[in-house]
């Protein structure tokens, strides 16, 4: 009986022949990543709960402060301050305001076949490239981080077969959306969705971390991708080799099988306060927003800054509307700065910060407040996610979020 | 393992919601506990009193893997989590710090906040309103960790 | 001619209006919200223990820095009664006796004063410490009339015909 | 008897022939700027006020730059107040995420050489760069001036500030005024004009002595006055009439004090922790270990300073576990900035580039510090507690200053 691709990760990383669903495995990780938002709770369990505190590779740790870039308040710094002196005194890799964390790790430190554990939940981006990111909390990065190694159970995995290509004014996220609307917010719960199918040809590397990333939101621990020709080639571009490049055999066992036919896929916004609330987008608009957001480690990539400013290109942004528009890194920022795209925005009255989760996150920058509503191509919608407890969130494509931005309302680009 | 309190929640119940982001950089549990359930029962983290259970429907947990969610609760003295499902970070956030998970089919559509309820971790039971329900045992493998008091617990007693 | 005796509180040279009230607070809904703040950059266990009727005493250029009426409000709403300085800054001089907030300027006293003391203020005349007079100088007339007003608000509402 | 500036432009303001320091006359407001921390205030005592109609909507600029972008809830409630005030009393003039009110009232062209302008924020001394008597009031005395369009003020007197020759490369504007702080003491002129004139402060740009101008208030004065010229009138897209252009200080007016300081003489200066006016050379604290830099502000946010700070960055890297956190003073030299390069040359460099606004100056968000942290900032206040706890130390320099300390990780 065959293995799939997470399947074949997870061995190589636990030493094994062959592992099956349902196994409990120890593996060695090949890289961890944590970022500020519990980064300092990590460093205070490493030296007040450890009984011989030390790190069994520096070099497999990466801290990123992205969450609250600038900080807001002195015990955001406080805790930030931890993290970055912690970071020098261990010579682990330090970053700080040059993204969010998992364009960073795409950027800068994936590989495919890695085994990657995450102090976030989007950590699943990774599979984008082939890899094996998965989301743990701080307890789990602690062990790891001291033992390098942790214990997985190993998932099942489903199969999404994708055919056919995405019809113009249709983006990949609209496709995750839509899949994450059928399958429901816990429809992958402790699962591997991994995307296949001719579709797949269609897609590029960020198209690929878009759907990756929103696996978390129908419960999945992880999302993959083949590593074929199209990542080894932004991979080579970016002087980085794959530690393994798996195909899932012929006979791998999957627990179920969806087929997308991309052709079909339409313009879709989730409702508040669930990401599965998933309906068309023309059913939502005409409701009035306050602010809009294109940004985050979803959305927030060249591709998405282009597909936004070329719809408020000579346009202004509605006067009652805050439209934050947030690159995902700061190298993100600067081809954007290059192709023009962050002069567009800064014509239309858009707001443009520095490369950070934002109000994705939502504890700071461009909190939303009382009955307030939000569109955004943020991961969540959550209730108060984005600040008040009565604001509302909607999620939904960069298209829709700018051009939403520009009427004021809730619109899709084609009724501009 | 004793009797306590129910607080009762919806499915697909986020840990936004457990513990919102504009806190998770405060400095300790501590300071963050209070804010627990903030905008959906403010009140929880006064009335909560140790020993008490959180019971939730699908999907307990869902959302982003902030460990605070389930040390917030654990904090605050709550026993233990039952729920019909729970999302697959929360679920492990909680083995890892020592805060038993159970997953129960059938028992949170037959209570409600205020009800008391009894759980035998040995026994894999949960019982309330004169009613006994059997729970999913946790593989030995994550029993052995919660048994221990936790991952970081059980590391320091295997380097004994 | 208006007579109190009140206990001092002793702060120092150019008592900043981010001392007074820092930013992070100037957009609490009332200023009953930011009161509790006051001071707290410098000494911040002072707020709670101000009493009404107190009176405080301070060196040169009391209130510089920012515009915000928050700082002279915040400071009226703690109970202080009235503020002597050796100097006081343009903005915050203004925007005192625009709340009927009472300033006097005095060069002496603040080199004498001990913290916790007692004094009695005669305004537009002397302040009494440990039998000593200390001389203050009157206000100008126009001065004079807002406070007579009651403040910036009541006179408007007067020339408004609300009163 | 001659006239100083202020005194020329309140004459002309109030009708008499000359005006005389100590004089309490009431003035007509040309232009008032309100913001988006005092609004809900200003509404609020109004109200109270009675009044039921603004006296001239047009002279009104409301500016949301303190809290752009929220950070927190209650910054909603003061634009919805903005919003609100604004839609009822037919106020046109509004940029809710356009940049610093004192970047944009000259920039927008809201103020010009010779007008009276009040603004609800202490900076509002910026607009003497153009030869405006500009100063700072609190929200019931805007209430009232938009009730009225007036406001009484007392003549004040004037100290002239003479500035002769070229300074050194790598001497800026704002190295000059905090030297004259230094010199003058935080409060050496309260209730007082300052004014500059000699051939360094002719031959500078508009941007330097905007620079200086807003940071007058640190000595405690009133407005600061620069003689409207050329550039001038360029900036401000205008040709000036003969009262603009008799904008100076004439030979025999009355100055309560005069200093003379030659351009060669200055050096590059720190405000140390915690006042603006404990200035020290930097070259006496050099290897001082730091946390963060902040370049930006109303002070030093602008096109020249971001040039300068690029030019110093160009090729390096921000130094390792130090924060570099930029934030131009509008989205007009936001524009600029990026179409110069400047821009690509800091983020390039590792800089946290913001959108326009108040920042990390006014305290709010943008670069909170905690306990034991230290940081060089271009803006012009370093008071105790002012960007974070009373254990942060603030050092406050030019931005040719600010941005080499960034690289080196230290004061340099």
């Amino acid at each position: 009986m065959g293995m799939t691709i997470a399947e074949k990760i997870i061995a190589l990383a636990a030493g094994a022949d062959k592992v099956k669903a349902g196994d409990i495995h120890t593996v060695t990780l090949d890289r961890m990543m944590s970022n500020d938002g519990t980064t300092h709770l990590t460093v205070d369990m490493y030296h007040n709960q450890l009984k011989h505190p030390r790190i069994a590779d520096p070099k497999k740790m990466v801290f990123i402060v992205d969450h609250n870039v600038p900080s807001d308040s002195p015990k955001t710094a406080a805790s930030q301050k931890k993290m970055r002196d912690f970071a020098r005194e261990h010579d682990i890799d330090f970053w700080e305001g040059q993204g969010v964390c998992h364009q960073i790790m795409m950027e800068h430190y994936v590989c495919p076949g890695e085994l990657i554990f995450g102090a976030d939940s989007h950590t699943c981006t990774y599979g984008a490239l082939g890899a094996f990111g998965t989301g743990v909390g701080c307890t789990d990065l602690l062990y790891g981080m001291v033992t390098g190694t942790s214990w997985v159970l190993v998932p099942e995995t489903v199969k999404f077969h994708l055919t056919g290509k995405l019809p113009q004014g249709v983006y990949p996220r609209d496709l995750m959306l839509t899949i994450i609307g059928t399958i429901g917010a816990s429809g992958a719960n402790y699962q591997v969705m991994e995307f296949c199918g001719d579709g797949v040809q269609t897609l590029s590397v960020n198209d690929r971390m878009v759907l990756c990333n929103l696996a978390v939101e129908a419960g999945a621990k992880t999302a993959v991708f083949e590593a074929d020709e199209i990542a080894l080639a932004w991979l080579e571009e970016r002087g980085r080799k794959p530690k393994a490049v798996f195909k899932s055999d012929e006979d791998a066992v999957y627990a179920g099988e969806y087929t997308f036919d991309l052709s079909k896929i339409q313009p879709v916004a989730a409702k508040p306060d669930f990401v599965d609330h998933v309906v068309p987008a023309k059913e939502v608009c005409g409701v009035k927003i306050d602010e809009a957001f294109l940004g985050s480690c979803n959305n927030g990539r060249i591709d998405e800054l282009r597909v936004g400013a070329a719809i408020v290109k000579d346009r202004r942004v509605s006067d009652h509307v805050r439209f934050l528009v947030v690159p995902a890194s700061n190298e993100v920022y600067l081809q954007a700065m290059e192709e023009g795209l962050i002069d567009i925005f800064m014509k239309s009255g858009a707001i443009i910060m520095n490369p950070n989760c934002s109000v994705c996150w939502g504890s700071c920058q461009g909190v939303i407040g009382e009955h307030e509503v939000l569109i955004s191509t943020g991961t969540r919608n959550f209730k108060g996610r984005a600040g008040h407890p009565s604001s509302k969130v909607y999620l939904a494509s960069a298209a829709t979020v700018a051009a939403s931005a520009v009427r004021g309302e809730i619109c899709t680009a084609d009724m501009l | 393992m004793s009797v306590g309190k129910i607080f009762k929640f919806h499915d697909d119940l986020d840990t936004d919601q457990i513990i919102a982001s504009q806190y998770l950089l405060l400095p300790t549990i501590d300071e963050m506990k209070v804010h627990t359930f903030e905008s959906l029962e403010p009140e929880f983290p006064k009335e909560v009193r140790p020993g008490d259970f959180v019971v939730g429907g699908e999907n307990f947990g869902c959302g982003s893997s902030r460990e605070q969610a389930p040390r917030v609760l654990k904090a605050l003295g709550v026993q233990a989590v039952v729920a019909k499902s729970f999302a697959r970070i929360f679920y492990r956030n909680a083995i890892n710090i020592g805060l038993p998970v159970i997953v129960c089919k059938e028992l949170p559509d037959a209570v409600d906040s205020g009800d008391e309820m009894d759980l035998s971790l040995t026994e894999g039971t949960a019982a309330a309103k004169g009613h006994t329900y059997p729970c999913t045992k946790l593989p030995p493998y994550m029993q052995r960790i919660l048994n221990q008091g936790g991952l970081i617990a059980s590391l320091n007693k295997e380097e004994v | 001619m208006e007579q109190f005796t009140g206990k001092v509180w002793v702060l120092g040279d150019d008592i900043d209006t981010d001392i007074i009230i820092p930013t992070e607070y100037l957009a609490l809904k009332t200023i009953d919200h930011m009161k509790q703040y006051g001071f707290s950059p410098l000494r911040p266990e002072l707020a709670a223990m101000i009493k009404k009727g107190d009176i405080i005493v301070a060196g040169r250029n009391f209130g510089c820095g920012s515009s915000r009426e928050q700082a002279p409000e915040v400071i009226k709403a703690l109970g202080i009664r009235c503020i002597i300085a050796k100097s006081f800054a343009r903005i915050f001089f203004r925007n005192s006796i625009n709340n009927g907030l009472l300033l006097m300027e005095q060069p002496d006293l603040y080199d004498d004063i001990k913290e916790g003391q007692e004094i009695t203020v005669t305004v537009n005349q002397d302040i009494s410490y440990q039998g000593k007079s200390y001389k203050v100088s009157s206000l100008p007339d126009n001065l004079v009339e807002i406070i007579h007003a009651g403040g910036l608000v009541k006179a408007m509402r007067k020339r408004n015909g609300l009163d | 008897m001659g006239q100083t500036i202020i005194e020329k432009i309140i004459s002309r303001n109030t009708g008499k022939p000359c005006v005389a320091p100590g004089d309490i006359v009431t003035v007509s407001a040309d232009r008032v700027m309100l913001d988006d921390i005092m609004i809900p205030f200003i509404v609020d005592k109004f109200q109270e006020m009675g009044f039921d109609r603004v006296w001239d909507p047009d002279k009104v600029v409301l500016i949301y730059d303190h809290l752009v972008p929220p950070s927190q809830l209650d910054d909603i409630r003061h634009y919805k107040a903005g919003d609100e005030f604004a839609k009822k009393y037919g106020i046109r003039h509004i940029h809710r995420s356009d940049g610093i009110c004192h970047q944009l009232m000259t920039e927008a062209g809201y103020v010009k050489p010779g007008d009276v302008v009040f603004g609800t924020d202490s900076h509002t001394t910026t607009y003497g760069c153009v030869g405006a008597c500009s100063t700072g009031i609190g929200y019931t005395e805007m209430a009232s001036i938009l009730g009225t369009g007036s406001l009484w003020v007392k003549v004040p007197e004037t100290i002239k500030i003479i500035i002769e020759g070229t300074l050194k490369e790598d001497v800026m504007s704002k190295d000059i005024i905090l030297r004259i702080i230094g010199d003058l003491g935080a409060d050496g002129a309260t209730y007082k004009s300052l004014e500059f004139c000699g051939s360094t402060v002719e031959a500078m740009s508009i941007s330097s002595r905007m620079t200086m101008a807003n940071m007058a208030i640190e000595a405690g004065a009133k407005c600061a006055l620069f003689t409207p010229d050329e550039k001038t009138a360029r900036y401000c897209q205008t040709e000036l009439n003969p009262f603009q252009k008799s904008l100076s200080g004439d030979a025999d007016a009355v100055y309560c004090r005069t200093l003379t300081y030659r351009a060669e003489e200055f050096v590059r200066v720190m405000a140390c922790p915690s006042q603006v006016d404990k200035i020290c050379e930097v070259s006496r604290l050099e290897g001082t270990v730091i946390d963060q830099v902040f370049i930006g502000s109303c002070t030093n946010g602008r096109l020249e300073d971001l040039k300068m700070a690029a030019k110093v960055l160009e090729g390096k890297k921000v130094s390792p576990y130090v924060k570099l956190i930029v934030t131009p003073a509008s989205r007009k030299v936001y524009e600029e900035a990026m179409a110069c390069g400047a821009l690509k040359t800091l983020a390039s460099a590792g800089a946290i580039i913001t959108h326009p606004g108040c920042g990390l100056c006014c305290g709010r968000t943008g670069g909170i510090l905690c306990d034991g942290e230290r940081v060089v900032a271009t803006n012009n206040r370093n008071f105790l507690g002012r960007m974070g706890t009373s254990k942060v130390e603030i050092y406050l320099a030019s931005p040719a200053t600010a941005a080499a300390c960034a690289a080196a990780g230290k004061i340099v």
